[in-house]
């Protein structure tokens, strides 16, 4: 079975095959025996030629967290012809322009910006309140903000678009 | 008069901790708990558990008259209020004390006189303990407050007057940030306190934040525990705690105790609290503020005397002396606490609510876990983020450091995003073992801090992809449907779906 | 020399317990496992894991050959026996010698002096050490022990000559039953040593047991670290220990101590290990032998000295000396260590492998769980019953004990039986909190002892009919069919069919 | 709902009602309101007028073990039709004669008893070795042997039948 990984820029073509806990990976020209067993919920132990590792694996929207030694990973794996055929578009891969989403649940405290107003790297946008500490969202890059979808007091749901940027 | 039934006025992991000690010491104990928190671990472990209003804490945890009807209704002769809500409340430790109630505190009065900083620092000021300058009193506005700023002179720092925790506290670097910084301090305070005033004081640079833990009984004996070395902090909120601190020799110790019972018996204090001190680089100490409640971070304290502070709290409460003088206090090598909380450092520490759908708690020789959460625990959203406190001992500060960097690997909390990953990088910096701490250490070293340097880049993708493979071969199998969630976890499925309850509502 | 790597020749809890300490050392583990333990933990947590053949100990564990070269192939420089399995196998010790690699325990002469019992005794009494009358060879056979038990008096015990554990022993009250004891202890002792030898004492009545830990260097130094009280047993295995002995002063704990370093001297000892004896009602204390490894119960003699037993096997097989002298040994508090095995109490300690479907571990302040499990971990049927051992530590006996209780009430272990009920009911019972112990302690008490004495009947009902109500409740919904693991325990139910592989094989 | 549920020699008639976890339950002439949670497989969270029960309930051959402060219960629980039903024969509910099946699975290390044999209540007979322990079967009750179905040496899993009691 043939995968293709994303890693930050690295763009990864994996091929398993193999069965019961044993199987054997083609990562790029390496290859891999792996032995892997699930030992609890998103909790697995891998051998890989005697070294010993225990990995975390979450999905988490879409792609998938992975912790291995302290060390985090965030993954997106695609089954690889579905991968061709979605990029095969090119501009269709591209992502959904600037909007800034609630990345968790709470309450609007304030909004620091108006549709029109331009804004550079570091600047506030919006305050988040949720479990009693105030999150502040500065642009990280120069810009107009195109839209403000929320005002301050107004709950907001993880994902709900809060603005978008021009 | 001995307890028989307390109240646990709080949730979370200290909740869990004062039933701990109440269990113990045989005293039968009363839960609370909001509508977020039925599942909650101090619900089940209490041997009484009753509702007290919607999630939201102001409507709950804090509503004052509601938790002392309870208390009465259940029968309860004693109240604990554990750190955070009410615990430095004067109000409420006078309704407890009216309705009858025994608080596991400090009188109102103390807690009054140490609960407005500025009325503290006054107290301090009167009993010669030494202060960093600032306003006595809250700032009136913006314009005094610029005023007040340049006389001190920058940088500045803001602090509510009845705060804690680092609520409502902000470091001002240029007059610039002043109003904005004052604004938001003041939004911060009035959420979290009910009361939006700040005062205001000189920041000394890279300070260490080393506090004292201090113990008196109602016969007047005061005494002190020794230090706590809390300067691993971020947003003001400390992070990493030990004792003792490598700071501070015997010689300071004495001084920094003495000056912090000093300050207790002024303020006519019974039961544990804690004197905080900034000390600078040439080992000043200043006073800070007075913590009238247990804090957070009373484990390490535990772990070096031996002595068992929330038991002690319940045997002072009940009106008996000190199980021990100054004189008897002895100090064995090196305690370290890590707080974990569901947290994403890597993300400017955005809060992490959600199910803990994996937890294998690290265990062993000389470590221990404080936690308020369990596997299939749905972290609320609405109060602070502590999930659990890692302590570790060892003879000493070298042996400590090992032993802690050995459990955080071993900690592993899958669901949530936790502060984990941020503390074993600390605990292995090498400032950090080389006892180079101050206030600013994580500010200075967060920066070069990366989820991750690729080294493990290769194996992370091979789990990700044998999770994808699997999943794939499950759902053929089971019949072409490719549904992850329910192909791979059910249990979490399912526990999703009926939140906890028996049935998907 | 420095330790770098080390491959540790066990499983379970003492694996873990051993990779924990190497990891706190900076030294790296090699674990192997057999076939049956692919999953278990010290293979998740060591650096490097092999597999070393099937699942019966005598094609895995206890292959010297394959041990030792898989310690060679994975480049380690050391090894670590544990407890039980090969710890006590002079030719194993010689075996990593001969390749090279550091034996983190005795000299195979001492191990070879001490593993048969009966010329330890010879030693002992060569040291002047008083013992249990008896015989100081092997008995020949059914005859020469008829004869010899009349000489010495009835009851008797029988005792395996290479053996430890409580395997191959046998207590003999009348003749009548002398010759069934003594085939089925040969029986037992042949399959747990490989050599059926057993020797013959007479038994002391209600004794006590209490062992003395020594600890020695490759520089002549040998030193003692008190005392560990072990009277409460099941089928002469260990339930219940703790340290220091109530039964115990200090001008006793010091004769004691003096004969087990004479012992461990004049058998030229090496690192940790220990001298059992048994104690009359009059306080008379009889060698009873001397176990050349590091103890189960190690932990409550670590709680109130402070000291790490394994770090310091480690620092003392690396060839250095003792990190500290007879004098700077103190003692604080009182700890207590229960053992937590897959057995079922109230059916005749039956074993009950299985797998753990939930699990709960008890911690907080003082409280130290040495576990080999986690929640989804398949007890194997092949190994012995231990799961887990439970210290805790206190100021004095009783507080140590209340915290136990608390303990073991917070202690959830789901899908096999443990001894957890039994062990809440001795902790509970009041000749334990009196300290009057003796070996005949369970078996006096456990007579009376109950699953349950009906007061939470109405309630377990309760729980049982409401799982079975929310089960249909939950078949109805999804279809009519009436699965109870499908519906009640998906992941459970997977993971049982999948053996905790990704695929259900 | 209802249902037979059986605990020892006692057998009570429970009839339940509720949803999301709240229930109303009568036993005999008892009525209980009781807040339950499932918070982890097998762990769940009870309160009855306040008081607070953590229960461990396990399914274990057709009954359930239930573990609540320390005490255990073993519990059958049936739906009360069903049990009617079952219960009409009679002699049908009775159990399947003496036989002695292997608890767990082992190795016969020792069979002491032939077919024929008397036997008294504590004669052994015979001798499971397991988890590196010899598990010794005594008769329960005086009777004669009827069947011997192992020899020493041989293997069996849990649930197979060892002997037969006349």
């Amino acid at each position: 079975m043939k995968y293709v990984a994303t890693v930050g820029e690295h763009e990864l073509v994996v091929d398993v095959t193999g069965t019961d806990g044993r199987y054997h990976i083609a990562l790029g020209d390496q290859r891999w025996d792996v032995d892997a067993r699930l030992t609890a919920q998103g909790i697995y132990s891998l051998l890989v030629d005697g070294i010993s590792y225990v990995a975390d694996v979450v999905d988490r929207d879409g792609s998938c967290l992975v912790d291995v030694r302290g060390e985090l990973y965030e993954v997106t794996v695609e089954e690889h012809t579905r991968h061709v055929i979605r990029t095969r578009g090119g501009a269709a891969g591209a992502g959904a322009g600037r909007t800034l989403r609630a990345p968790l649940p709470g309450k609007i405290s304030r909004v620091a910006v108006r549709p029109g107003d331009p804004v550079k790297a570091g600047d506030t946008l919006l305050v988040i309140e949720a479990m009693k500490m105030e999150n502040e969202f500065k642009a990280g890059a120069a810009g107009t903000v195109a839209e403000v979808r929320v005002q301050p007091g107004q709950a907001v749901n993880a994902g709900d678009v809060l603005l978008v940027m021009g | 008069m001995k307890l028989k039934k307390l109240l646990v006025a709080n949730r979370g992991e200290i909740a869990v901790r004062v039933i701990r000690a109440c269990r113990e010491q045989g005293i039968a104990t009363v839960a609370v708990f909001s509508e977020a928190d039925r599942e909650a671990l101090h619900v089940q472990m209490a041997d009484e558990a009753y509702p007290i209003g919607p999630a939201p804490a102001l409507e709950s945890y804090l509503v004052v008259d509601r938790l002392v009807e309870v208390a009465r209704a259940a029968g309860a002769d004693a109240v604990h209020p554990g750190y955070g809500f009410l615990s430095e409340n004067a109000a409420f430790a006078e309704a407890c004390t009216a309705a009858g109630l025994t608080f596991v505190g400090p009188p109102a009065a103390a807690i009054r006189a140490m609960g407005s900083k500025t009325a503290a620092r006054k107290i301090a000021r009167d009993m010669g303990v030494p202060m960093v300058p600032g306003t006595l009193d809250a700032v009136a506005g913006e314009e005094a407050a610029r005023a007040m700023a340049r006389e001190i002179g920058y940088p500045v720092m803001l602090k509510a007057a009845m705060g804690g925790g680092g609520k409502g506290m902000r470091l001002v670097r240029r007059e610039a940030d002043l109003a904005e910084a004052l604004r938001s301090a003041q939004a911060e305070a009035g959420a979290a306190f009910g009361d939006a005033a700040v005062y205001l004081e000189r920041a000394v640079a890279e300070p260490r934040h080393i506090e004292i833990q201090v113990f008196a009984d109602s016969h007047g004996e005061v005494i002190h525990l020794g230090e706590r070395e809390c300067s691993i902090q971020r947003r003001h909120q400390k992070l990493v705690e030990e004792s003792p601190s490598s700071f501070v020799d015997s010689a300071m110790r004495q001084r920094m105790g003495e000056a912090a019972c000093r300050v207790a018996r002024a303020a006519g204090y019974v039961n544990a609290g804690t004197v905080e001190f900034l000390v600078d680089a040439e080992r000043n100490f200043y006073f800070l503020e007075m913590n009238t409640r247990l804090q957070v971070e009373h484990p390490v304290t535990e772990m070096v005397t031996g002595l068992d502070l929330v038991a002690e709290q319940l045997r002072v409460a009940a009106g008996e002396r000190l199980s021990l003088r100054q004189a008897d206090v002895t100090w064995r090598g090196w305690a370290i606490e890590c707080r974990i909380n569901a947290e994403d450092p890597f993300a400017g520490w955005m809060p992490s609510p959600g199910t803990i759908t994996g937890l294998r708690a690290p265990s062993g020789p000389w470590v221990r876990d404080d936690s308020g959460a369990y596997e299939g625990y749905t972290v609320p959203r609405f109060y602070d983020t502590l999930i659990s406190k890692l302590i570790v001992w060892g003879p000493d500060r070298a042996a400590a450091c090992e032993r802690m960097a050995r459990a955080l690997a071993e900690y592993r909390i899958v669901g949530v995003r936790t502060t984990i990953p941020i503390l074993e990088r600390i605990v292995a910096h090498p400032d950090f073992r080389a006892g180079r701490l101050s206030t600013a250490f994580l500010e200075r070293v967060l920066p070069g801090v990366q989820p991750n340097d690729a080294r493990h880049r290769d194996l992370a993708v091979i789990a990700a992809v044998l999770a994808e493979y699997e999943r794939g071969r499950r759902a053929a199998t089971s019949g072409g449907q490719h549904d992850a969630s329910a192909a791979e976890w059910p249990a979490t499925a399912w526990r999703r779906a009926g939140s906890g309850s028996w049935t998907g509502r």
